[in-house]
């Protein structure tokens, strides 16, 4: 079980959490604009990350929350969590 | 079975005077206090315990341990009947009546055990190499593969007992309680850290429970006493007895099994007391001292009944106070097994000889043997052991420098051979937590690599591969100290008492021991039946992996985890390839260390509480009103509510006829509801909704499907604009909570700056619905403020006032055709709406309808059901839905993908209703309608709802069909298991076309 | 290739089984082949099979990077079975079970196909109709399946809880008969018996590091035994697929995530089918060795790692009690994970690349060992061919971009 | 808005938990547990930053909203709880209940009476916490989660706010749905305390 640190309510066990997979994919401006590819990019494709990748969580048994985390896949570490809208921060690996 | 009295006379942590009746295989006994089944057997003279996996070769008792890899016994009758447990783990009780397993019909007459006489045959793998001519043969075969297969009996009756679960949060979690976990829990106790003591045995003190060296010149019980009594006096560490750590995971997560019951007679197990406790915990610092087992020989007829690890045999000396044979042998390549053949010889059992693959043991222990007048045969081997249901002899051989037999030989007359091959460290929880193995080219053995500490834990003693108590004790107080500190607490320096025991154990590396004659079985994993020949087997043909090898030989597979195979099998595996262990690989140990009951991972969630059963206020009144309910997801919602005699469909029918000739009442609570706030909530609801918003104006009410961003709807329902900015939403009951995060999650993620709050009310409001010609009747009659006039409350407008004297939301909505009302109050006031409604309606022939009657009633009307209708792969254009599609919006969630090729395409499956040309037929749910052109038959389309009709007195169905909507008035053919049925293809809308009694 | 029979084992352990050859050799890789299968499970060892059988392909060679079978073939949980709901994946797997039905003949080696009959419970009218629904599909679809009422249930589940007592009382079911479980390893060492006499070079323990791209076309791959040239590159590594076809510059509409499994001790018989219950996410069923082999829903975040998180055992357990709580004091003996790439409609990823005699095999998510046979049949046509086979077509990546999903979502369970 | 608390009721009111439930929690020895699902609650809304909407909260309910994860304040009949930062948990004894929806009306911010939609109860004994860590994974050491503070946590298998109000005494807050659950849920894992 991950133990999720919640950046309002610390840390909690994953239980707790709901996963939202790979952060910071935002939808396009103008979805009318982007072709069939784009679209299925914006919908479908993740990077799938081997090592450290900025994800999203939900602290769904608490605040309710959606924040930003960078935790790695080989590792389950958790190297740093921000909160929504917020950039990744930087030298973390 | 001789029926000798194995017990000495004095000695042990038993207690002599308290006596315990059990029994085995049906036969009375008598233990005494401090035993386990295994000793009081032992006591008692019973050898032969149970049969073995694959050969049915009888089996003794070769541990004294969790290492137990041959005395399986089952326990307990009925909903306590509990399989596959080994005899050296169970602590009596009065009345514990255990069998054997896998035996019939005894153990010491068993069928079975024929299978012997071809073990030849049945060598590793056989079986990928038969049984496949002739192919359809393959499940007669199979059949007896099946029966053969197995250990113990499976449960058949419900568990008696509960289990529970245990969330704990440590400062330092030890792991064991011998020498360097005692020790480590002294130096750490004073600290004030939350510190945890688990010890799987029923007594503290591990390894210190048979060891007789003196510590501080205190003997080591006195030494454990001492700890434990001191221990006592912290509030901030907890002892945990007959606890088994049995996983290690991320972020030093810890599972841990306690026993709580199991110990105690049947008759004083209190309800209400768990039978075993789960404990979850997380740990700040882990201290594993787990200790170490004793590895067996591998050698001729090494399982029979009375070879046992020379442990074991000093366990049941001196610490059970029996006597585990008369004349006993031991064989070793190492010194540490000396102690105990010199502790059996002082109680009373004959040490015939000590069998020694060096050539030149230690002086010191030479000394000691003929001190003791044991006859020391060194640099030979015991190659065979002689005797079925127990031993009686063994064949001694010398060994030459190539590892072959000399000539020289003798047979030795014993019943005991008490053997050592050296010590593996109990690594498995290190290796769960991630850590690396490496191999000790000295003790043969592999410990935790120290450059590979996977997480927030230390090894201590003899599981780090330092075997000495004095290493034990020094270990334990400096891992304390150190975990204390990064702990973030003050500790003093680590000090530890001296101990006169500092022996080392440098075995000389035997891994098989040549036998006389071929096929001689040498076992390495007893608990598998898997010998020496089957590793060479495995490996001649190309299994040459550890993982090919574990899984084509069965090695380690077993209950036991491999405990006392694993190196053994190794070594050998590394022998034939002419390599080394470390190049042969190691295997990752899974958890759980020991096997975990299904009761105690499930916990108290099983049963009545597996899940949560929601209901909404009105439950009871349904359950009064005789209603037979229907799991909704979660929910348990009335499906119908039958008067005396009537079965569901008689029910349903009369339930229908009631709404469109007189008036039903619905409860409709479950209905997802959204109460949404704040100046951007149009903005949200344009963007969730396919249709447009802007023109609703308070007090009326619109319905909308919502899509996924894939372009299939997702779910529906209908909104009304409670005030300027403000707005209540409804979804379908499954989809209640997907809806709420689903809303959340684009609000928090991507529309962050939106200026608008979503709250769930769903339960907070009971929705009570009346449909039929006479609502607006009944509405008047229970009495209302609201002016319920056409032109005053139109349909799809909604109103505040009271009903019943309720304040009360009301909508003049309908899902099933009929002129209709959904009344919103606070759930805890429903109950009364609910009656009054009721009362009021006696005289307006008002029934309660339920699930089934108002999905018949909205088929009729041809409204969709999200499910049934569609399962996320429709369009709204599918459905003929364009209408509910804001063409001109600039964007909304799934615009996008509706114009993707796929979804655009002609030929796509859209809803149509079906008539069956046999009026009375109702087509099942979920039916194919067939195409059939040159020969081929495919399905052109399925049945999503289908249902009779009380309004149209027949059959009718909705259809997903290809092109549907240009085929009206087609006739389809479907093929029901073996019957063929045409029907009519039709507009999905049989009743009130022109929604005349809607608007009314 | 050594025969596998009742005979030759009787006349071997004659000699105590010492003269049985290795069942396939451990050769250093070529400089070059004709076609390079990276990943040596069931998928990658079965295509090869049938590329070098059916198709006379002469030098073909399977990297592993561990230990042949090592993968999600030696991690799942056995189950066979074509009840799919929609025609795509329905005509895939029934193609594939038709291939298991022989498999043991074919490769000479018994894979312990067991065919014991699959059920999918039901709990109310609405999920009864759900199943109704696969039913009257597969049967459309050529494929056998029944219903069953209560009173046949009762023989069929005799020790599961079938009362109304339960939180999720039992209302029905459809079953495949022909659906089953097979020895896991024996699928994988029996097609790399099979393929090994067949002059196919296995290398085991070999990693690949690089793939080799000229002009948009693969050339070879690189591995920690050297360049091996190839024009043709079949993608078979369940669980790598991802970050392998980085190398070729290909993103995959997927993500890695832990999928968990456990087995009981080992007990006498007392299941004799396979059960899949999408309600309350069960899927169990008892190995020939007498042990219960459960299946879990898959973890939910991305993963390389073959661990999951504990509390899934829990919630599996919870479920199969649901079910069976006579299994109350039953012991779990072992739970690991594996690694399985989910795709957005749980369909496999088969089929051409827009890289030049790349192809790709995966995404199969947690129904991949079903289609071992299936799909390496099918690739092997689709590389020998460098076109799609007819029946790998619906699955290739440009669905989507087209929108044409092929969703199987709950109707197929999660497994 | 519709102020369903501000009016005054004839109609009769039923509790979440069915009477023969509600009776059990008497077999009880060691622990105390009651239900006052009848206390008023609020969900209120607001920018804690934005010092317009904190001023009209506390010139109407003299409540100092709290700021982070845990925190509680009290205003004379009135309780405010951190729900997450844009939003707060008011809470009142039943018979506030009209004056506190009146209150936050005149505040003119945006709130929302979950009265009916939440349950409470309340749980007292020594035995308190054990019970709760059957099923709450939340570390209850008094340095972590101190008497006065209150958290939205995992019990069993639903939502719950807990609020611990000192060593051994807690007020659980529950979606009504589940609430019936975590009743039963909480006297049968009490059943061990009973001897």
């Amino acid at each position: 079980m991950l133990l999720i640190n919640c950046p309002f309510c610390g840390a909690r066990e994953e239980h707790e959490f709901h996963y939202g997979g790979q952060a910071h994919i935002t939808r396009p401006a103008d979805p009318e604009q982007v072709d069939d590819k784009a679209w299925a990019d914006y919908l479908y494709y993740r990077k799938n990350t081997l090592g450290l990748q900025a994800e999203r969580w939900q602290h769904s048994f608490g605040c309710g929350q959606w924040f930003n985390a960078l935790r790695c896949s080989q590792t389950h570490q958790f190297k740093a969590v921000y909160k929504m809208g917020d950039d990744a921060p930087e030298g973390l690996s | 079975m001789s029926h000798a009295n194995n017990r000495l006379t004095q000695g042990g942590l038993i207690d002599r005077q308290q006596t315990i009746n059990f029994s085995f295989n049906d036969k009375p006994y008598t233990g005494v206090a401090g035993d386990t089944l295994a000793s009081a057997l032992m006591a008692n003279g019973v050898d032969l315990i149970g049969r073995s996996f694959k050969l049915h070769r009888p089996r003794g008792i070769m541990s004294a341990g969790v290492e137990e890899c041959s005395a399986y016994v089952q326990v307990g009758n009925g909903a306590r009947h509990t399989t596959n447990v080994s005899a050296t783990q169970i602590e009596i009780y009065e009345g514990l009546n255990s069998r054997s397993i896998h035996c019939w019909p005894s153990v010491e007459h068993d069928v079975g055990a024929m299978v012997g006489a071809f073990s030849r045959l049945l060598p590793s793998g056989f079986y990928y190499k038969t049984f496949m001519w002739p192919a359809k043969f393959w499940n007669i075969y199979e059949h007896a593969i099946r029966g053969s297969a197995g250990l113990g009996k499976a449960p058949e009756v419900e568990d008696a007992d509960t289990y529970e679960y245990r969330y704990d949060h440590f400062d330092l979690v030890i792991v064991g309680s011998g020498p360097a976990g005692l020790m480590a829990a002294r130096q750490a106790a004073p600290s004030g850290a939350r510190i945890l003591l688990v010890e799987q045995d029923f007594k503290f003190g591990g390894s210190l429970l048979a060891d007789t060296a003196k510590i501080d010149g205190q003997t080591p019980l006195q030494w454990v006493e001492q700890s434990l009594t001191e221990l006592q006096q912290f509030a901030n560490v907890t002892l945990l007895p007959r606890t088994t750590l049995t996983g290690y995971y991320d972020g030093n997560f810890l599972t841990a099994l306690e026993r709580v019951t199991d110990h105690l007679a049947e008759n004083v197990r209190r309800r209400g007391i768990a039978r075993e406790r789960l404990w979850k915990i997380r740990a700040k610092q882990v201290i594993l001292a787990t200790g170490s087992i004793e590895r067996p020989l591998v050698f001729g007829n090494n399982d029979r009944p009375g070879v046992m690890l020379a442990s074991g045999a000093r366990s049941y000396i001196n610490r059970f106070g029996v006597k585990p044979g008369q004349k006993a042998v031991l064989f070793t390549n190492n010194d540490t097994a000396y102690q105990s053949a010199i502790e059996l010889q002082q109680k009373g059992v004959t040490v015939a000889a000590i069998v020694d693959v060096r050539q030149a043991p230690p002086k010191a222990l030479r000394q000691q043997a003929s001190n003791h007048n044991i006859p020391l045969i060194s640099g030979s081997v015991v190659h065979n052991v002689l005797g079925k249901k127990r031993v009686t002899a063994v064949e001694v051989a010398g060994l030459s420098a190539q590892n072959t037999l000399t000539s020289e030989q003798q047979q030795i007359q014993c019943d005991l051979v008490i053997q050592s091959g050296g010590w593996t460290p109990t690594v498995h929880l290190f290796s769960q937590a991630g850590g690396k193995l490496l191999y000790d080219e000295a003790q043969l053995c592999l410990r935790p690599d120290p450059a590979s500490i996977p997480q927030e834990l230390q090894s201590v003693g003899a599981c780090n591969g330092h075997f000495s108590l004095t290493d034990a004790l020094r270990e334990g107080a400096e891992a304390a100290h150190q975990a204390l500190l990064e702990a973030g607490f003050q500790s003093t320096q680590a000090n530890w008492p001296e101990a006169d025991e500092s022996s080392s154990c440098i075995p000389q590396a035997l891994w098989r021991v040549p036998v006389r004659k071929q096929g001689t079985k040498r076992f390495v994993d007893l608990h598998n039946d898997v010998s020496s020949s089957d590793v060479e087997l495995a490996n001649r043909e190309g299994y040459r992996s550890v993982e090919h090898l574990k899984r084509y030989t069965a090695t380690g597979m077993g209950p036991d985890q491999g405990r006392t195979s694993n190196i053994n099998a190794l070594a050998i595996l590394a022998e034939e390839q002419n390599s080394t262990i470390p190049a042969v690989g190691t295997t990752r140990f899974r958890p759980p260390y020991t096997p975990l009951s299904f009761g105690a991972v499930a916990g108290r969630q099983v049963g009545e509480f597996f899940q949560v059963r929601r209901k909404t206020s009105l439950y009871e009144t349904h359950q009064q009103a005789g209603a037979v309910f229907e799991p909704a997801g979660l929910w348990l919602r009335p499906d119908y509510y039958p008067l005396a005699g009537e079965n569901r469909e008689q029910a349903v029918l009369r339930e229908c006829r009631a709404v469109r000739q007189g008036v039903g009442i619905f409860d409709g609570s479950s209905l997802g509801k959204l109460d949404i706030q704040g100046p951007d909530s149009l903005k949200l609801l344009n963007m969730l909704y396919a249709n447009g918003w802007n023109t609703l104006k308070p007090g009326a009410c619109r319905y909308g499907v919502m899509l996924k961003e894939d372009g299939f709807i997702f779910d529906d329902g209908v909104t009304a604009c409670l005030g300027e900015n403000h707005y209540h939403m409804t979804t379908t009951t499954g989809n209640a909570e997907t809806v709420y995060s689903w809303v959340e999650e684009w609000l928090q993620c991507e529309w962050s700056d939106w200026d608008v709050y979503v709250t769930p009310v769903t339960t907070q409001w009971a929705a009570v619905s009346i449909a039929g010609p006479n609502a607006r009747e009944l509405l008047q009659q229970v009495g209302t403020d609201i002016d319920l006039s056409t032109e005053a409350f139109a349909h799809m407008q909604f109103r505040e006032g009271t009903v019943a004297e309720i304040p009360a939301r009301v909508f003049r909505i309908s899902f099933t055709g009929e002129h209709s009302y959904e009344i919103n109050v606070p759930s805890s006031y429903a109950p009364a709406l609910w009656n009054a409604l009721i009362k009021a309606g006696a005289n307006l022939g008002i029934q309660p309808f339920g699930l089934e009657a108002i999905h018949r009633l909205r088929a009729e009307k041809g409204y969709i059901a999200v499910g049934l209708e569609t399962d996320g792969t429709v369009t709204p254009f599918d459905l003929g839905m364009s209408w509910a599609v804001g063409k001109k919006k600039a964007d909304f969630l799934g615009k996008r993908a509706l114009s993707l090729p796929e979804l655009t395409r002609s030929g796509r499956r859209q809803l149509v209703g079906l008539l069956t040309d046999e009026p009375a037929y109702v087509i099942p749910e979920g039916a194919q309608i067939r195409l059939e052109s040159a020969g081929q038959t495919r399905s052109q389309g399925h049945v999503s709802s289908s249902y009779m009709s009380a309004t149209l007195g027949r059959s009718m169905a909705m259809a997903l069909l290809e092109n549907g909507l240009e085929r009206l008035g087609e006739k389809v053919t479907l093929h029901i298991d073996g019957k063929t049925v045409t029907a009519q293809v039709t507009k999905p809308l049989f009743y009130d076309e022109d929604g005349g009694l809607l608007n009314a | 290739m050594q025969k596998y029979s009742f005979f030759k084992l009787l006349q071997h352990s004659l000699s105590h089984h010492k003269n049985w050859q290795a069942a396939w050799r451990n050769p250093a890789p070529a400089r070059e082949y004709d076609i390079v299968i990276v990943g040596g499970g069931g998928h990658g060892l079965a295509a090869a099979y049938y590329l070098a059988k059916k198709h006379g392909v002469k030098r073909i060679a399977v990297i592993e990077k561990g230990w042949l079978g090592g993968g999600n073939t030696g991690r799942n949980t056995t189950v066979i079975r074509s009840n799919y709901l929609r025609d795509d994946s329905a005509r895939l797997y029934e193609h594939s079970l038709q291939l298991w039905e022989g498999l043991s003949q074919e490769l000479n080696y018994n894979v312990m196909f067991s065919q014991r009959g699959l059920l999918n419970l039901a709990h109310s009218h609405h999920e009864m109709s759900t199943l109704l629904q696969r039913h009257y599909a597969m049967i459309e679809n050529g494929i056998e399946s029944e219903i069953l009422n209560m009173q046949q249930l009762k023989k069929w589940l005799p020790n599961a809880n079938l009362t109304s007592s339960a939180r999720y009382p039992i209302t029905g079911a459809i079953v495949q008969r022909r659906g089953g479980t097979a020895r896991h390893d024996a699928v994988a060492w029996g097609y790399a018996r099979g393929a090994d006499a067949l002059g196919v070079d296995i290398i085991q323990q070999c990693e690949v590091q690089d793939l080799i791209v000229t002009n948009n076309a693969i050339k070879g791959v690189e591995t920690t035994k050297g360049t091996i040239k190839a024009d043709k590159v079949l993608l078979c590594a369940a669980g790598h697929s991802g970050h392998l076809t980085k190398m070729a510059g290909l993103e995959l509409p997927m993500v890695s995530v832990p999928l968990q499994a456990m087995v009981s001790e080992p007990m006498k018989p007392c299941m004799n089918t396979i059960i899949n219950d999408s309600t309350v996410h069960a899927y169990i069923s008892q190995s020939d060795k007498g042990e219960l082999v459960i299946g879990a829903s898959n973890d939910p975040y991305l993963s390389y790692s073959q661990r999951g998180s504990w509390q899934v055992n829990e919630e599996t357990l919870q479920a199969i009690l649901e079910l069976y709580p006579v299994f109350s004091r039953v012991k779990m003996m072992r739970h690991w994970a594996g690694i399985v790439d989910i795709t957005p409609d749980r369909s496999p990823l088969m089929g051409l690349t827009d890289v030049k005699g790349l192809y790709l095999d995966g995404g199969w998510g947690t129904g991949g060992f079903k289609a071992t046979p299936g799909a390496g049949d099918l690739m092997a046509d689709t590389v020998a061919n460098d076109k799609a086979h007819p029946l790998v077509k619906p699955f290739g990546l440009d669905r989507f971009t087209s929108g044409r999903l092929v969703d199987e979502g709950a109707a197929s369970g999660v497994h | 808005m519709l102020n369903i608390a501000s009016k005054s009721m004839q109609a009769q009111r039923i509790g979440p938990i069915p009477t023969r439930l509600l009776q059990q929690s008497s077999n009880l020895k060691t622990l105390k547990l009651s239900d006052q699902s009848f206390r008023g609650k609020f969900i209120l809304w607001g920018n804690p930053e934005d010092s317009h909407f904190t001023d009209a909260v506390f010139a109407a309910t003299g409540l100092t909203l709290p700021r982070q994860s845990g925190e509680v304040t009290q205003a004379g009949a009135f309780r405010a709880i951190w729900a997450n930062p844009q939003r707060w948990y008011l809470i009142c004894e039943e018979q506030d209940e009209a004056t506190l929806a009146n209150k936050l009306a005149q505040s003119g911010q945006v709130y929302m009476s979950v009265t009916d939609g939440q349950c409470c109860f309340h749980l007292q004994g020594q035995a308190s916490v054990d019970l709760l860590k059957k099923g709450c994974s939340l570390n209850f050491s008094e340095t972590t989660f101190p008497a006065g503070q209150c958290l939205q946590t995992r019990l069993a298998i639903t939502k719950v706010f807990l609020h611990r109000h000192s060593v051994d005494s807690f007020d659980i807050y529950v979606e009504r749905s589940y609430s019936e659950y975590i009743w039963s849920w909480l006297l049968d894992a009490a059943k061990e305390y009973n001897h």
